[in-house]
């Protein structure tokens, strides 16, 4: 049993119903990023968490105790939101004081707490101001440290970092996930922003329509999505997602992607994937590889199962200083590939691409379901 | 924090509870009037002396405007919220409906005692009792509306020689006053005014027994006879006669015109004298009074009254004093005095009023006798509200060009049987 | 907090459940209970009220109210009366005139005082106090100034101008031209005060977008701002048009419904029907007819208000 | 012309269109400000000067006199007192009906737009709509429910009826003034603990200074001048200063004293005035913040 557990959890508004019966179970210092598209029901679900919506059905268990009845106050968990909603008529230590004092804290006791928080997020020089009078970056702080002066079970973050500049998005979240490595707190963290996801995560809740479409380790999804809309959502660039046909050449089976010239290009699946994808023989599936797993031959992973090198034509060459990506024309559509920043390409030129076959998927063209 | 504010608004309503509750311990009486003026207000402080002499609080509720058409608003939701006034002034009319609704107090002892049924004329006491018979009000004085005020100068600079007797006589001496650049009359434009004016030329142009089955028992015959159109013809005469700027003004102001000879004469009840005598002005001297031309010999009255509502016991006894006191010799002739009315009473001694009331105490009298006194039209002794407002309707109408005179009979009849 | 519970380190999770969910309950209806009182005072004494009234149309009553029923009779005799008729004539020429007016002058002098105007902080409050006093108190100066004998007529001639006339408030055909000249001051103020609030509620950067894009000023307000300010004419629509159908004071003070008739409105109409010539039942059919032009113009205007509200 | 860069102006830089702009401005400034000179001027004249002279000339001999005798002698009912005592009516009815009708609609619009419940919108149309009613038609069941409930002729039945007619105007300026706060404030101090009052007190409260003062200048503006309810609800002894003044200038015997009666008007007009001219800047701002929204 988690420690945060929700089981059957449904929500509608009126007619609509936005959650989906959700199953999640996340232990105890776990930190849980709910991501997805907006309108996918994630804030909903935090906001039932919180208590501040009422679930339609299902139940929410926190430390092992079913808190549906309980108000959001009563939960033990604290809240940063969006908007940082700080209280405006209050100085930036009332703000973060507030909290206590609704549960009755002394007020000695609430002063060392606020001066504590207060260092920890340096912000000590701002305990007089109003909100008003704070900065983008600042105020995101004072939110922070309102949730964290209170202690709690665990923290609900609402996309927290949305309304601040890359810059210091970037900076908040390593402060936030150092936080969490000091603090062992649970959280849960809403963002639409599948980086922060990834970065933050140590485990990743990805809804869509109010379904959970996958629940697990940011590697988990990363690798071994479980539908062709976690692939697509998840990643960035994103994964390469093509019609190929499944064919058998020279008793392997594989697919036959179609290529501008000279025919399709025949990659034969790995072990894992072939038996799956007997069924399909003679049949269109989406097949799917990320980026990084189709790269110059120098830079191959060689300990992959299965390395492909094919001869490709870059239709567009962009250096971004790390790498190199190039976009090809594979399947009908546009096929990226991540090559060393050294790569001499030329545009419109030949390069050899090494394809990880290890690291390919395969998916149900029209029901997204994952085959192997 | 909650529970602070519920307690902050128990707290406020409590208080304004506090300032409300403040009660009256010793006999009181509260007199719902509109005579706010300082002349009249100054004549109802002898009444209020007269009985904080015998221990009983005046508690003035005055509501001005529109000769009582707020004070009667007030009445209303005072009434129906189960707290009327001590005593109303009110007029005629109004009296019988309010004691229709069976709201009003009887006052047969006092009146028994005090004998009011030999001293108040006949014509009044159909007003001051209820149907049963019941003394209900106090009547205060007796105005006569039907009196026609001329500025003594301008009469005598055009030559104008004693009575002008009738309406053919009216108009040459408005004609001459004309030539002579002034203003021949002063006219206040407001529905009451007109009715007052259309009261005194139906009385001159039809006569008594007319005046009374058209405007006191509206008659539908007499309403739509060749005579009601004539009096209406006179009308539309009288507007030659009157300034641009009528409309609106308020009768004193009127009657300052022909104070400051700004104006020859203005038709107007026996109220208008006070504004002479104030303005230091002597009757026959400086200004004339007589009856509207051609209706000499009636009288057309209106007259205050206060009437009682029923109060509770605890206040029984002061409503009872105050309506004694009403009655009272002294009140009636200290008030009248300054009101330019005559006491209702008609066995009071005239020698403090002036000429001019001396003379229409005695033309009161002499009707009374005659069976020429009738109730006003433009002041609520004619009819109840409804069909006297219609009859303004239309000789307001009519006065300011809406209709012609043909129109403004047919119109008068219907809206007569409409309000009716 | 019930009294069984152990007071640990977490009392919080430790309530019996029972008890908390009724305590929840209790805390979500709290708010409808907190709103309760008020809403029942409306009911009572606005619809309550309403429907008195409406049935009071159907009784004969006079001087006080009477409970008898005699139908639709009192609304015949309403629209029978030349009264009534010259009352709803003078509403809609009074009304019209008095919103178009009022929004016009409103809108010219709030995009005049948007022009950083200094002194914008003397020449406001002047445009806005009308709005504070009644007619109560401006009647008089009002009737004053507009008398030909003592007013502005008479002032123009002592200044030498002989030939000025204005003599609207003693002319029949003229004098609710009058009343809306002083409706107009008193209101025209405060809707500026509106419309200068939505002006300056507008993004400036709409307005250089515009200047960009080649916009004069004039194509600039008529185009980009005018349109901009429509929910500020929606309320003022509304503020407007029932100050125009509850104008009482004003008419009474300035002329009094003359000369003759001629000012008449339906708010005199009621009032005068109710209480002075004691025909309550005709006075009330009248306020049920003045009721239903009122809800013709303000329920439309909630409806979509408030559907639009809940789009967004 | 085009506009200027910093922001839009008609006829930006010319001198000739500001000089006429401000002369139309300042032509508005004497319509205005018209009535209000009237009065002030015929106050302080003589009666003597009222009656022979012109309306708008400047007093030859200044006299104050009116101005006293409006204020403490003159004749309002019998009894010679002047304004004054009315003032006091006025006060202890119009604080308690603002201060109470104007924290009902501050909570009503608190609960309309943060704790919407089905059927919400009905009943904040319902209660606006009653904003619009005439009030003649309520006198009389008005009336007879004072009657009732014993509150007939006292302070606090003309407080309780001002609050019942001021609370739609209250709860809509509220409404659309909390409708623009951010939700998110409320479900932040319910996670913190704060329950419906204490949000309300501690959070929406401090924040609603300029809607508060748009509410209490159009309560207090509007209760102070009312005359239909003080007249037919107040006794004797709680008449407001409306139904004073009313008496004293419609008084239709006697000589009219007109600089006394203007000199009352300026009385009676003076506090809501002065609320006027003393929060006119909050009220536009209060007007931005809420109530002109669409």
């Amino acid at each position: 049993m988690g420690f945060l557990e929700i089981s059957g959890l449904t929500k509608s508004f009126g007619q609509t119903e936005v959650l989906k019966g959700i199953d999640l179970d996340v232990e105890e210092g776990d930190f849980l990023v709910l991501v997805g598209p907006s309108g996918c029901g994630k804030s909903t679900l935090l906001n039932v968490i919180a208590g501040l919506e009422n679930p339609t059905a299902g139940e929410i268990r926190i430390a092992g105790e079913r808190v549906n009845e309980l108000r959001p106050s009563e939960r033990d968990i604290a809240m940063v939101f969006q908007s940082y909603a700080l209280y405006p008529s209050m100085s930036v230590a009332q703000n973060l004081g507030f909290g206590l004092e609704m549960r009755g804290v002394p007020k000695a006791e609430r002063e060392t707490a606020i001066q504590e928080v207060a260092e920890m997020l340096q912000i000590s020089q701002l305990l007089k101001r109003r909100p008003g009078q704070l900065s983008g970056g600042q105020r995101q702080r004072v939110a922070m440290g309102r949730a964290l002066v209170r202690k709690p079970q665990v923290f609900l973050f609402d996309e927290p970092l949305s309304n601040l500049d890359a810059k210091l998005r970037v900076d908040m979240r390593m402060e936030i996930k150092r936080l969490h490595a000091s603090l062992g707190t649970t959280i849960v963290y809403v963002t639409h922003d599948q980086i922060e996801a990834m970065t933050l995560a140590s485990r990743i809740a990805l809804l869509k329509d109010g379904i959970l479409q996958q629940f697990g380790s940011p590697e988990d999804i990363y690798d071994n999505p479980a539908n062709l809309f976690v692939a697509d959502f998840m990643g960035s660039p994103a994964m390469n997602l093509v019609p190929a046909e499944v064919v058998e050449k020279e008793g392997e089976i594989g697919v036959a992607l179609k290529q501008r010239a000279n025919g399709a290009l025949f990659l034969p699946a790995e072990t894992r994937a072939a038996g799956p994808l007997k069924d399909w023989l003679g049949r269109t599936v989406t097949f799917g590889i990320r980026p990084e797993a189709v790269t110059d031959p120098d830079a191959a992973d060689h300990k992959a199962g299965r390395l492909v090198e094919a001869e490709c034509r870059a239709d567009l060459v962009e250096p971004t200083g790390a790498d190199t990506y190039i976009v090809t024309h594979l399947g009908g559509k546009e096929f990226t590939a991540r090559l060393r920043a050294n790569s001499r390409v030329k545009e419109d030129g030949a390069v050899t691409l090494a394809f990880n076959m290890g690291r390919s998927v395969f998916f149900d063209p029209k029901e997204g379901t994952r085959i192997a | 924090m909650g529970k602070r504010i519920l307690s902050a608004f128990a707290g406020l309503a409590a208080g304004a509870a506090l300032f409300a509750g403040g009660a009256h311990a010793e006999e009181s009486v509260e007199v719902l009037h509109w005579w706010t003026a300082g002349g009249e207000a100054a004549a109802l402080n002898v009444l209020k002396d007269q009985l904080e002499e015998q221990g009983v609080t005046w508690q003035d509720m005055p509501v001005a405007g529109g000769s009582g058409v707020q004070a009667m608003t007030v009445l209303r939701s005072r009434v129906t919220s189960g707290n009327a006034p001590t005593a109303v002034q009110m007029l005629g009319y109004d009296i019988q409906d309010w004691a229709n609704e069976g709201v009003l107090a009887d006052l047969s002892d006092l009146a028994a005692k005090e004998k009011w049924d030999d001293v108040v004329p006949k014509a009044l006491q159909r007003f001051a009792k209820n149907s049963d018979g019941q003394w209900i009000a106090a009547p205060v004085n007796v105005h006569s509306t039907n009196w026609m005020w001329a500025n003594k100068k301008i009469f005598d600079e055009v030559g104008v020689e004693g009575e002008v007797k009738d309406w053919d006589e009216l108009i040459a001496v408005l004609d001459k006053i004309k030539e002579a650049g002034y203003t021949p009359i002063a006219y206040g434009g407001q529905p009451w005014q007109d009715a007052t004016v259309f009261e005194a030329v139906v009385l001159s142009t039809g006569g008594p027994e007319f005046y009374k089955k058209a405007l006191n028992d509206f008659d539908p015959e007499a309403l739509g006879s060749d005579t009601m159109k004539t009096a209406f013809d006179r009308m539309s005469k009288l507007h030659e006669y009157v300034d641009p700027n009528f409309s609106g003004r308020d009768w004193n102001l009127a009657t300052a015109m022909v104070i400051n000879g700004k104006a020859a004469v203005q038709f107007m009840g026996d109220w208008a004298k006070g504004e002479f005598l104030r303005a230091d002005l002597k009757p026959g001297e400086d200004f004339v009074c007589q009856r509207f031309p051609g209706t000499q010999g009636t009288v057309l009255f209106n007259s205050d009254q206060f009437v009682m509502f029923q109060v509770g016991e605890d206040k029984r006894d002061a409503q009872i004093k105050l309506a004694s006191a009403v009655m009272s010799p002294t009140f009636q002739i200290a008030f009248n005095k300054v009101k330019g009315s005559v006491p209702a009473r008609t066995d009071v001694p005239g020698d403090e009023l002036d000429a001019c009331g001396q003379k229409g105490m005695k033309e009161l009298a002499a009707a009374n006798e005659s069976n020429q006194l009738f109730g006003s039209l433009a002041h609520g002794y004619g009819a109840p509200s409804a069909v006297k407002n219609a009859v303004f309707d239309v000789v307001t109408a009519h006065f300011n060009g809406e209709y012609t005179s043909d129109e403004a009979v047919k119109a008068l009849v219907e809206a007569v049987s409409a309000a009716q | 907090m019930t009294a069984t519970s152990n007071v640990t380190t977490e009392p919080v999770l430790r309530r019996s459940s029972g008890a908390t969910a009724l305590r929840r309950g209790l805390q979500d209806w709290l708010p409808r209970i907190v709103l309760a009182p008020s809403f029942a005072v409306i009911i009572l004494f606005v619809y309550g009220f309403i429907v008195f009234t409406a049935y009071l149309s159907m009784t004969s009553s006079t001087l006080l109210p009477r409970f008898d029923f005699i139908g639709l009779e009192n609304y015949v005799k309403l629209f029978k009366l030349p009264n009534w008729w010259i009352a709803l004539k003078n509403l809609a020429i009074f009304g019209s005139l008095y919103i178009g007016i009022c929004c016009a002058l409103g809108l010219f002098l709030a995009i005049l005082l948007d022009q950083k105007i200094r002194g914008e902080g003397i020449l406001r409050p002047i445009y806005l106090y009308p709005m504070a006093l009644s007619f109560i108190v401006t009647g008089t100066a009002w009737k004053w100034f507009l008398d030909p004998g003592i007013g502005l007529d008479q002032t123009m001639h002592a200044l030498g101008w002989a030939s000025f006339h204005f003599d609207w408030i003693k002319n029949r055909d003229m004098a609710i031209y009058t009343v809306v000249i002083a409706a107009v001051w008193q209101s025209s103020g405060f809707v500026m005060a509106m419309f200068l609030a939505g002006l300056r509620g507008i993004d400036t950067e709409i307005m250089r977008a515009a200047a960009i894009d080649g916009a004069g000023p004039w194509q600039l307000y008529r185009r980009i701002i005018i349109p901009m300010l429509r929910p500020a004419f929606l309320s003022a629509f509304v503020v407007l048009a029932h100050m125009a159908i509850k104008s009482y004071d004003l008419v009474i003070a300035l002329t009094n419904g003359g000369p003759g008739r001629a000012t008449e409105v339906p708010a005199t109409f009621m009032y005068s029907y109710t209480f002075t010539r004691s025909q309550m039942a005709i006075g009330a059919a009248s306020a049920v007819i003045m009721l239903m032009m009122v809800a013709s113009i303000i329920v439309p205007y909630l409806y979509s208000e408030l559907s639009a509200e809940r789009q967004q | 012309m085009s506009a200027g860069g910093e922001g839009v102006r008609l006829g930006a830089g010319s001198p000739f269109w500001r000089a006429v702009l401000y002369a139309v401005l300042l032509v508005f400034a004497v319509y205005y400000l018209l009535p209000l000179v009237i009065m002030l001027l015929n106050s302080v004249k003589p009666l003597s000067e009222i009656r022979g002279g012109n309306l708008l000339a400047l007093p030859k001999v200044w006299t104050f006199e009116p101005w006293h005798s409006a204020w403490s002698t003159a004749q309002v009912g019998v009894q010679a007192t002047g304004l004054k005592p009315y003032f006091i009516n006025s006060f202890l009815m119009v604080f308690p009906a603002v201060a109470i009708s104007a924290a009902l609609g501050a909570i009503n619009g608190y609960i309309l737009t943060k704790w919407r419940f089905k059927g919400d919108s009905i009943v904040f149309g319902m209660m606006l709509f009653s904003c619009f009613i005439p009030f003649q038609i309520v006198l009389i069941p008005m009336a007879k429910v004072l009657g009732t409930i014993g509150l007939a002729g006292t302070v606090s039945g003309l407080v309780m009826v001002h609050v019942v007619y001021g609370i739609g105007f209250t709860t809509l300026f509220f409404r659309n003034y909390y409708a623009a706060f951010p939700t998110e404030l409320i479900r932040s101090a319910q996670v913190d603990g704060a329950g419906f009052f204490r949000i309300f007190w501690r959070i929406l409260l401090p924040s609603s200074g300029p809607i508060i003062v748009v509410s209490i200048i159009w309560q207090f503006t509007n209760i102070w001048n009312d005359f239909l309810f003080g007249a037919s609800f107040a006794d004797f002894d709680s008449q407001p200063m409306t139904v004073a003044l009313n008496n004293l200038v419609q008084s239709s015997t006697g000589v009219k004293e007109y600089n006394v009666h203007f000199a009352g008007a300026v009385l009676a007009a003076l506090p809501t005035l002065v609320v006027y001219i003393v929060s006119g800047r909050y009220f536009v701002r209060g007007l931005m913040a809420g109530a002109v929204k669409g």
